[in-house]
């Protein structure tokens, strides 16, 4: 028997039929359409800069529904939020872009070989990872999804040693025990990477909390997308933020896509960066392709984490201009080349730009620094593979299946571990 | 009668209950527009329209709430939930709420709800997108907990759920999706020419609460469920031991007729899952059967399992229950 | 080893001692303390009533930040959101009210002597289900938590069923299965009461989604308390009822506490309901011991949700004068009499004293209504008792421990229950 | 050396390790000034300062989410989670990350963190205040799980917990915080005169993996833990068979050795939990005994435990694990 007919039966409780059903958004534009974007309103010197200590939430209300932005699309950067980096601090971030985005390249490359069982790309959000650690101290704490592995280059990881990892070879430092792009490097205070979205977000605000409570200089910056801004960690995140004002900087990557969910299932407000206000906590919403920008708003918020003012909350609008992982194929759901049509442009080509304009750069000077470092990206990768890649091995030994499961390993792992050694485990 | 894989299986099975009842909702993350990242749903949504089929916000939280009060609103409600290891921030959604609804409304209220998700190893998925968290979900009563093996179950299996009346978790081996997997990463079969791979395209079940006989034999009784089914077959004819198989199927009400009557003609049992072993679903089966079968026993129950640790990621053929093993283990029952 | 000795010893990161240490918000009175609440700035009148079909989230900014209000400290109605209800209708909700009062006290009363194992009031708050479940039709859902009991007044539940199930006896309709005031009422539409906090608040999305999927003139209200609040499952509402506009009414009860926690460690923002424009919904906060203002809301709400436009989300102020449940004492950390000092006063009272300014009423007829209930409420006690108490039994039979787990009771519940039966459980 | 009752007991130890180590915190709901719902930690707020024990919002998910951030950063955290039954929104946080971020990060990270939580039933709480929810925390690697039953043992595997690097759940019999319970509902002692109820009033450990031998004998070995110790001692009694009595303490890892060499000496065993028997921690226990000690048991495991049902309000008698049950499975195990 339907649970409802009972129900409709009973009491003559029942409504009357009418029209409509249930209303379900979707993607404005699918593979066939042509792609399109709304152009912005906004320019560079639109939005004020605030008062980091003192700035309240509502002084930042038209900046969560407005858009931080530094640099034009001529290349010139303007308004309150300049930073004015020196051009060696603009060309060491856009060396780290492009070395990302060739590191993603070789890696894509070896997945297709399968020297890696899988692999994420940051094309189109370099700036993301890199500009935003760049903004920060060395001391302070970086937890990220895996599409900020690039805040490691800022904080000097070897890239052999990234690519091990990837590769799952003998010298990965997690010992082959998570996927590939699931980075960990604690000398470099950058958190573990874990697949659960969303999780980091709320935790976060411990190791921020950590810190404040230990009375040290030092923050903590994350991100989650705008596919995981619906799991309830960031409603932890956010709400615990406004309640014990941690020095956290908590930033939404808009980057419109959560594999094939198009941000608009994601939510129902049109900018992600307003949730913010609603607890209380200044908010902004930033050109993620505007290295300037993101930078500048990066080291507002840390600096009013330091001053005891507590979190800020950052939507940082960009747009996922390749596959979601070497598993996805965008061209079954979004039109093809959408990215091309984003109004946020490339952001290594607006730093490029800039520098040009600037006239602290030149095309020759880009075309040698990708040639440089896709040297040094082919150089790291020849030495990686050394110590074995996934189609090959050698492997991390099996043995780490019951290494640092606890500290110390347990009766019962240990039965375990002789059992598996019977049957060839190493 | 057609070949299908187990994907097409469950396609089918989907097609089949949103065609014939109009309470049956489909909806996951990435489950509508795009078919899911398996292609489980794969032209549902093109074919019934978007409000029986669609795309959820990422939240398996939220998915399981909507679908409580679906339920409990007289609908029928199917949520996908992408890989069982996402399935914990739900975990007191399912737990506390939509297992206990019925009870605690003294009947007023309940849940005809299924939860289907891709479980298990295999895949080189790592910690996060491997794990077998079905014992995790045995513990607790109100719910009932199928794991498939093959397109033919995996259609039938789906269907009994989705008319079930009581809240039913699908758990689906990700790693026989497209073929049988018989523990060799290197040999990848499809299920071509399998007969478990020959569905009706139309509705049939199979029951909740009912194991299957994969293989007859007479020494030693060989229990498993989900992608070790594959795996424990090869096992068997590897060991050379004449053994009954059986495909468990229903882990919660299982069928404990079908394996008494077994052990008590063969004498000794080898439980065989992917998950960890402690506190797996071996651990109850284990414990009931020897309660049960203590006098037929003639060598201790062995449980062949994943070990103790996070699911690995790169060593997963060390991790996971591999044919030598169970050979092992069903030699060694019949030694004592 | 301490972890942190040995971060700080590595790679020189770890930055500067300096003062400070974790902010921890607390009650601003404590016990000793003199109540004191800041008086309200909006007077009945000041907000206006939008259109219910197109409001916009932003057409709500003020009616979040301030307060929606119809009858001031004088007993006089007034402004855009006056219900107009008639003298009757306004009486009805005043019986419902001193019903739930006086109800409250007797089960109080029986708690004390063992006949319930425990019992929580809805003291300070009844115009919060009465006025809300007043405004709607008898066919929408209502999702309640422990201190809405009283919308089943509205619906005509007979209070002896009411009380059966309060001391757990062979007429519970729950048959023993869960603690005191947890009511399911099916006839009523009003969905079962559950302890772990929040989770209705999600779920009421799914109610809501069904009602508008099958196309029937209904709509679901739910009610979660400020504490609850942090639940994750309050995000879930929220942002599902974003991306989906069901027909729902999400309304926060801000009752100041939670348990001894003060609403200030709830959130850091001073109006809970300035959330729901994060989520792009309509907000209103609505004194929530004025029984016209709470009326008119939500008859806004439910057009609101009808036409099709989705959810409002709504802060109901109020005060919860009482303790948290028969467990909780709260001059254990709040100033005694704080619910004197409460500015919105008591929602009895208050419509009281509207009745007899407007010449409906009079305090005799209040006290002939209060002698009448409390007759009506010691009929229905001492028929209740007559199937039985906590204290005296009968008690449903045990056997209702192994029915309704499942449609039909499998195997192994079977052999549990002939087992049970085999050492009394009858 | 002070007399103490279980609450006190917790409170010392709390008060030692806030004292002893500044890394220390304890947080929760209402547990900061209030001193928790059952008065664990009263007066230690005021104490400590709000900066080392404060109230947190309602919402479990973020206290274990925070916990953890405190942890990776350096601190022992101990989170109070106020009922059993609501540990499950933080579900996720502790199965897929507490527990595994050690492992998943080549140890690079780790997590002393400590959840403590009031648990079981037999105070009229229903379906959720009266769970025991510790197996379904068992099968997952990387947590160890303990569960005390008297004050001395709740001081000291609290404070074992606090200074294990490892994260650990540590789960209280909420029925016995003032008395033990001998399973007479109209028999409510205190802990005074209690011998376990001596406790130290500075710091000690009861080490984590040990079980304790509560009662000594020689015909059965009866496995327990939480409140079910007291009432299997008053079965034993009741039954006039003589019995070890093993109160398990720690869960995972669990003390094999002692429990193996009782029953090589009694041949028999009785497990005793009030959590549901399906998939109870019970199943794991008498799945693994059966497997090491075959030749040794002269009768099936019986395991006596609650029902496969949602705990009830009013006939929480006819629920939990009676004397009469108990001491009747003794019997059996005897006549086999
Ligand atoms: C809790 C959880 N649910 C589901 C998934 C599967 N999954 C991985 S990434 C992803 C989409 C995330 O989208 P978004 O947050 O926008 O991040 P982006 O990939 O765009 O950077 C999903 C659904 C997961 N990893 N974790
Ligand atoms: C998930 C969960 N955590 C903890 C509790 C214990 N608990 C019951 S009521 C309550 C406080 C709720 O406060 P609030 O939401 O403000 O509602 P109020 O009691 O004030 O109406 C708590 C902590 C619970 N029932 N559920
Ligand atoms: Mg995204
Ligand atoms: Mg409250």
């Amino acid at each position: 028997m339907k649970q409802y007919e009972r129900v409709m039966g009973e009491g003559n409780m029942a409504g009357k039929k009418k029209t409509g059903t249930l209303q379900i958004p979707t993607a404005p534009l699918r593979p066939g359409d042509k792609p399109h974007f709304d152009s912005w309103e906004f320019e560079p010197g639109d939005l004020s800069r605030p008062d980091p200590a003192n700035c309240t939430a509502s002084q930042t209300n038209e900046h969560a529904f407005g858009l931080v932005r530094v640099l034009d699309f001529g290349g010139n950067a303007s308004g309150d939020w300049n930073p004015e980096l020196s051009a060696n601090e603009l060309r060491e971030g856009l060396e780290h872009m492009v070395r990302m985005r060739v590191f993603d390249e070789r890696m894509m490359k070896m997945q297709r070989t399968g020297k890696l069982s899988f692999y994420m790309r940051s094309f189109g959000e370099e700036a993301v990872a890199i500009a935003q650690t760049m903004a920060l101290e060395n001391q302070d704490w970086v937890f990220p999804t895996y599409r900020q592995p690039g805040a490691q280059f800022v904080r000097g990881r070897d890239m052999v040693s990234m690519i091990c990892h990837c590769i799952g070879n003998e010298e990965d430092n997690i010992k082959g025990r998570q996927m590939p792009v699931h980075y960990t490097y604690k000398e470099g205070r950058f958190i573990s990477v874990s697949s659960p979205v969303g999780t980091q977000f709320s935790q976060s605000i411990g190791v921020a909390m950590a810190s404040q409570y230990k009375g040290l200089d030092e923050c903590c910056i994350t991100w989650i997308g705008d596919g995981s801004s619906a799991t309830g960690d960031y409603h932890y995140a956010l709400n615990f933020a406004s309640v014990f004002k941690p020095p956290v900087i908590l930033n939404i990557v808009n980057n419109q896509w959560a594999i094939s969910t198009h941000s608009s299932v994601a939510s129902g407000n049109p900018t992600f960066a307003a949730r913010g206000l609603a607890y209380n906590i200044p908010s902004f919403r930033v050109d993620g392709n505007d290295f300037l920008a993101l930078y500048s708003v990066t080291k507002w918020a840390r600096e009013r984490a330091l001053s005891g003012s507590g979190a800020t909350h950052i939507e940082v609008l960009t747009y996922r201009a390749g596959a979601h992982s070497s598993s996805d194929d965008p061209s079954r759901y979004r039109p093809k080349d959408e990215q091309d049509a984003w109004p946020g442009g490339d952001p290594i080509e607006r730093l490029v730009q800039h520098l040009i304009r600037i006239e602290e750069w030149s095309e020759d000077r880009q075309k040698e620094l990708e040639e440089r470092v896709d040297g040094e990206v082919m150089a790291a990768y020849k030495e990686a593979i050394k110590y074995g890649d996934l189609a090959n091995g050698p492997y991390p030994s099996a043995d780490a299946i019951f290494t640092e499961v606890y500290e110390e390993v347990p009766w019962h792992l240990k039965e375990q571990w002789d059992e598996m050694k019977r049957f060839g485990g190493d | 009668m057609a070949e299908m894989n187990m994907v097409e299986a469950v396609n089918s099975a989907l097609d089949n209950m949103l065609e014939k009842d109009e309470d049956v909702l489909f909806f996951g993350e990435d489950a509508g527009y795009f078919g899911g990242v398996f292609r489980t749903s794969d032209g549902l949504q093109e074919k019934f329209g978007r409000h029986r089929v669609f795309d959820t916000p990422l939240s398996e939280g939220g998915i399981a709430a909507i679908a409580f009060g679906m339920g409990i609103n007289g609908l029928r409600p199917i949520a996908e939930i992408q890989f069982a290891d996402y399935i914990f921030p739900a975990y007191d959604q399912i737990v506390n709420e939509i297992a206990k609804v019925r009870h605690r409304s003294g009947g007023e209220y309940w849940c005809p709800l299924t939860i289907r998700t891709p479980a298990g190893g295999g895949i080189r998925g790592g910690h996060h997108h491997s794990q077998s968290p079905e014992s995790q979900f045995t513990h607790t009563a109100g719910l009932k907990i199928v794991y498939s093996s093959t397109p033919y179950n995996a259609k039938g299996l789906l269907i009994s759920a989705i008319e079930c009346n009581d809240p039913v978790i699908v758990f689906e081996p990700k790693r026989c999706y497209r073929g049988p997997f018989y523990g060799d990463p290197h040999n990848v079969p499809t299920w071509k020419s399998h007969p478990e791979a020959e569905v009706p395209e139309s509705h049939y079940r199979v029951p909740i609460g009912e194991a299957r006989m994969a293989m007859e034999g007479k020494s030693c009784t060989v229990i498993s469920w989900g992608a070790m089914v594959h795996v424990s077959e090869q096992a068997i004819k590897d060991s050379g031991i004449s053994c009954d198989l059986i495909d468990l199927q229903t882990l919660i009400p299982w069928d404990r007729d079908a394996i008494v009557k077994s052990i008590e003609k063969t004498g000794r049992c080898v439980i065989v899952h992917e998950a960890p072993k402690t506190s797996g679903f071996g651990a109850e089966m284990a414990a009931s059967i020897q309660e049960r079968c203590f006098y037929h026993l003639e060598a201790p129950i062995e449980r062949v399992t994943g070990w103790d640790a996070p699911f690995p990621h790169t060593t997963e053929w060390d991790y996971m229950p591999s044919p030598a093993r169970i050979a092992d283990a069903i030699k060694k029952t019949m030694e004592e």
